[in-house]
């Protein structure tokens, strides 16, 4: 166990996964002598040579297909898109090509891929390095969708995404890159895909949120507990697979459910989320379902606090909930 | 002297095989042309849903198959049935695929033509275009890095030229030096668009100037022309000298699939002025000319592939759909809750006849 | 009035569009000499010349980016993608520039364009030629999203779409290209946005959907009725704008809700209807919202018909559902 | 004879327009110099956000802009403060933008530098690599559809040549023959990666082969040079005979933003080599050889133009940020019933303190 914050978790997952296994290769822009713009990859090109940590020309179209390439020969490419902003050059390639290649094959070319991309606000990075868009491909089947919150899932979780046999999108809460800190465990650390994580439990509503919503749900739920109002936070881990058990278990005992992502509401995670619920835990509810999140606007530059949930924002609504019956 | 006079064994190309392959080369194209016609009219007939002809591509996919090694990588678009034949993948197989039945290796997930078979190292194919020209970097960076003396060949048309792949692809390929052999067969016409709409530029060959590496233009259909020129880039690719791209200038005779009617954008004339130039014929004429065999071997040659195709037919022809809940496989490495909840509920279904496979 | 399919009426809005107005233009694939596969711009190079219906070189973004920039002009670009399955690599287009033009230059370049496409099932067009990702663009703020499902609402839409001042995504049920047919009101004939149509008032359930599901539902509907179970359907026609008033009426009138589509049910379109409901009708709704929609895979070539909802599989959730409470 | 001695004023460019417009030429880009470097240790001081410099690029893109019309489009990527200055933005109407305040006329909706204005038909930029090569093709098409005689510019780094829309941008400005200069600049770094790994092709420019048109690769930090082959591919343009790429050979002096340390991917020695071939400098230094002005007098200029900056600073300073509410505006032409209700809302909340501006 060594303290470490959420960005360096990440690079300590890649290490250790090139380490033991050869067949791991990274590529991406700018990750190989600049390390990354985020750091994520720092020190790994020196260390693995560049045939193993390719800095790729600037078109995400090609970073993405030529890993569903290597991941046809056998090889475990981890590739990292800059930006989540950035991904949708790729976008084809992502719900085209790696989510189909298994299925329209009949199972004889699987491709597995593991992207890598900072997502969220918060930065002061306006329109194009803020975005929340993990509906996009929770939506479509055939990728799994990972959001860890904490350095010790960021590292458990990009080991269990690289020694996976799926594709996996695996969405790196930037905002909180060097403010998430805590132990990480050495070595094979693997955390399992698929299983909520019960932040703490509650019995008067249950919080649903993920990635870098989760550090800021905590702090609402903690001001909460001081007026009496217990709410059971869930971090959802991963949106795909979703723990749909530990969802509605939740929401069961409670009977109130806030939920909480950084992404539009119309169509964003939250609805399929409330749907899940009013489909398997309708009886359940004593309240409507409450979705906090950004507007429905793109992601604004100046105002990004305003746009953002906040603790207050949550508090709010958790608070309200409750009252509501 | 009228050029037909002046016809002498001298005047015919420098062949590129021996004699014996190049029979086996010409039953090749043969047997592409038997299935091709045999499944134009299952089509027609309303007993296949839907076919992507070849015909007259025939010396251009022989000519690359040919040249490539059982180690090489194949990323094709839906027209390549002939460099599956080439591969030798079986009959059977493809024709499994067409119809989408029960002993499909693709489990009838895809439209016709798609098809993909992992021994021959021939790629599934999608119908988005372009995508699979990145896929081949992929694939020849990893076979040189673990090791692998081979090359990875995109197949595609014209217009996939335009596509943002192969932009991608022929840049990646220039900077790492990949072993790739960029294969497209210019046939003039992208559905309805003719190759000079597609793009300004004098040749399609000429675009390899862009990212670094030789372009080569070919006469499509003579077999060994193409044949040659990608023997020619695959030795410079496996010997670390990096990618070529061939542009193998040949034409489609037939519709672009049996959903489309040329006639609606496309002259007699110039279906002529190709029809005079078919690759079969040529290569025919050739062996004809040096006495290799006879017309009436090429015949019965002929009668002998269709009444085989049409016998592979009706063998697969006999076959019934996949199972139903096959439709939840490989959606995954392993069924996910998610799936297994709704395959149960489809299982419910099937057994009340709300769904009736 | 006369009577016509639904593609013929799709080819009469862009005749009209065209002859009134001379900034409208389309662009596309295969969409001159040829008139679209599909034969939606038949004869309209023909009448408006090469300049006015461009046949576009095989690339998507170049479409839409070349539409973006017409738009930016100040014309009214209609493109046309040959099949949505096609519209991926298009996608950075659509969502990075199309959608966020007018916010992001603070309302100084607007950018208007229409994108059509056919979209959906039952042609037996495998992976590649049935998909529907409604709720890939839906959840993207800044574009409309439009899907007729009969002759008159395709040409009264799309007139709508092609004069609005926002981007509009124009999805077209191919499958009742021709089968639909009914009277469509000659010249200027517009439907408004964010409307829903009540095909059928009924107090038992509410049974949504839109498209191509339209008539399916309907059959659905119509058998029930036999039965003494009064459905309504709604046809929601614009997904974005939505009629929340319409939806949530009609559910607090009814107390139920079936939700239909033929995408993936997994953070598809239904899951926004039901999030609406778990929060605006919670206490009207007597039952579980149900989904029937597609299975969460790719599309399949062979089995299509088992996967696609049908009459009988929307008859017996609508049944189940008025049983269940 | 050294080089340096031999110097006379026969050795100097012939200039490509009269002297009192190349002092206005020069004062842009001292301008352009003198906002980069005070806009730079503004974010050093945590009074900017972001920013990203253009120092080393001032002649490419003065000298690009300088020969280009008022009806032009110009549509940039992030880094073309000289091209708007040339256009004659408004200094204040920049550095609006760069605070995001209230007067911005993107409304603080964009990081620095991401600008739009509407009036000097100056395209808002967006961060996404490329995308706006594209959309000048649909500019140009259209102007000339409505019988404008102008040309569409976009400009675009060496990186941007890779992106997908460099690609159908190009391929469609050929097919159509649409009035674009595309207008690349080559300064040799994106982010950390340089030009010769981004692509194999052996200059930027021979891209042009690919499409069937011209290409060009002048000294970008000549302006004379730059100028004149702008407006030679500008009259090409309107004059109907299609495109042209121009590849401005300069250098990115400084990081690639403020985020950015070059020190980890290139040498001292490098940035010396280049500092030597200031553009800023070479055209100072030609006009200071042709007496023109005098050391002095530049001096003086650059102390006029940093305190107007100074100035012009401190008044945006005192500027608020946008009104709360308006972050709803002009997501739709008109505000929709879904935002209408997210509205009411928000401005609930904002009357509860919960949000707070
Ligand atoms: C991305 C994409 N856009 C459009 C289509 C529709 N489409 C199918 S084939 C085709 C033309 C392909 O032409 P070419 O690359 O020359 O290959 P050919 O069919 O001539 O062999 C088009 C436009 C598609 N399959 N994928
Ligand atoms: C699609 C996309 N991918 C990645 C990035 C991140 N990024 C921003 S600038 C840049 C390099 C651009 O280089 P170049 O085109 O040469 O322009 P320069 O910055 O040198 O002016 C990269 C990779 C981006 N903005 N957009
Ligand atoms: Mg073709
Ligand atoms: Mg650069």
């Amino acid at each position: 166990m060594t303290e470490a914050t959420l960005i360096q978790a990440v690079n300590k997952a890649l290490h250790h996964a090139m380490k033991v296994d050869p067949d791991v290769l990274c590529l991406g822009e700018d990750i190989g002598v600049n390390g990354g713009v985020f750091r994520a990859t720092e020190g790994l090109q020196k260390e693995f040579g560049e045939s193993r940590v390719l800095d790729t020309p600037l078109n995400e179209s090609g970073i993405v297909g030529m890993a569903v390439g290597m991941a046809l020969y056998g090889l475990k490419p981890v590739a990292e898109i800059q930006f989540l902003d950035f991904i949708y050059p790729a976008f084809d390639q992502i719900v085209s090509e790696l989510t189909k290649f298994r299925y329209r094959s009949g199972g004889q070319f699987p491709a597995h891929v593991v992207i890598r991309t900072p997502y969220g606000g918060g930065i002061r990075g306006g329109l194009y390095h803020s975005q929340s868009t993990e509906q996009l491909f929770a939506s479509t089947p055939g990728i799994k969708v990972v959001v860890p919150s904490t350095p010790a899932d960021a590292k458990g979780l990009l080991l269990t995404a690289i020694f996976d046999e799926d594709p996996v999108l695996f969405m790196e809460p930037k905002r909180i890159y060097r403010t998430a800190t805590g132990e990480v465990p050495e070595g094979d650390h693997r955390v399992p895909f698929g299983k909520a994580r019960i932040v703490r439990e509650g019995s008067d509503v249950s919080v649903f949120a993920y990635g870098s919503m989760v550090p800021t749900a905590f702090q609402a739920r903690q001001v909460l507990e001081k007026t009496g109002i217990h709410a059971e936070l869930v971090d959802l881990r991963t949106l795909v697979p979703l723990d749909v058990d530990a969802v509605v278990r939740s929401v069961e005992k409670t009977g109130r459910a806030v939920i909480v992502h950084e992404a539009p509401k119309f169509c964003g995670f939250g609805a399929e989320l409330a749907a899940i619920l009013a489909e398997k835990a309708l009886y359940s509810l004593k309240a409507p379902i409450v979705r906090v999140t950004g507007y429905d606007t793109p992601f604004p530059y100046t105002l990004e606090n305003l746009y953002l949930p906040s603790v207050d924002r949550i508090g709010r609504a958790i608070q309200r909930t409750v009252a509501a019956g | 002297m009228s050029a037909a006079a002046s016809r002498t064994t001298t005047d015919l190309p420098e062949p590129s095989l021996p004699d014996p392959d190049l029979l086996k080369v010409l039953r090749t194209m043969a047997l592409a042309r038997a299935v091709d016609e045999r499944c134009m009219n299952l089509q027609r007939q309303g007993r296949l849903g839907f076919y992507v002809p070849l015909e007259g591509q025939e010396a251009a996919q022989v000519g690359c198959a040919w040249a490539l090694q059982p180690g090489d990588w194949v990323c094709p678009a839906y027209r390549e049935l002939a460099v599956a034949l080439t591969r030798g993948v079986p009959l059977r197989d493809i024709l499994n695929q067409l119809y989408g039945n029960s002993a499909d290796l693709s489990k009838g997930r895809q439209m016709p033509n798609h098809y993909g078979f992992r021994q021959h190292r021939f790629l599934s194919a999608s119908s988005p275009i372009g995508t699979q020209i990145i896929h081949a970097v992929g694939l020849a960076y990893a076979s040189r890095y673990k090791g692998e003396k081979v090359v990875a060949v995109p197949f595609f048309g014209d217009g996939a030229t335009s596509s943002n792949d192969f932009h991608s692809g022929m840049n990646f390929a220039g900077v790492y030096k990949a072993p790739v052999v960029f294969f497209c067969q210019n046939n003039q016409w992208a559905i309805s668009l003719p190759r000079e709409k597609q793009t300004h530029s004098s040749t399609l060959a000429i675009k390899a100037n862009a990212y670094g590496f030789p372009g080569v233009q070919v006469d499509g259909n003579d077999f060994h022309a193409v044949y040659r020129a990608v023997k020619e880039a695959r030795a410079r690719a496996v010997a670390g000298e990096g990618p070529t791209l061939i542009e193998a200038v040949t034409y489609r005779m037939g519709p672009h699939s049996t959903s489309d009617d040329p006639r609606r954008y496309r002259t007699p004339q110039e279906l002529a002025t190709w029809k005079a130039r078919d690759p079969i014929e040529r290569l025919k004429s050739e062996l004809l000319a040096r006495g290799v065999f006879s017309e009436a071997q090429f015949e019965s040659l002929q009668e002998e592939l269709r009444s085989m195709v049409q016998k592979e037919v009706q063998e697969v022809e006999k076959m019934g759909p996949p199972a139903a809940t096959s439709l939840f496989d490989d959606v995954w490495a392993s069924l996910s809750p998610n799936l297994e909840e709704e395959r149960k509920e489809f299982e419910e279904l099937l057994r009340e006849g709300v769904i009736r496979p």
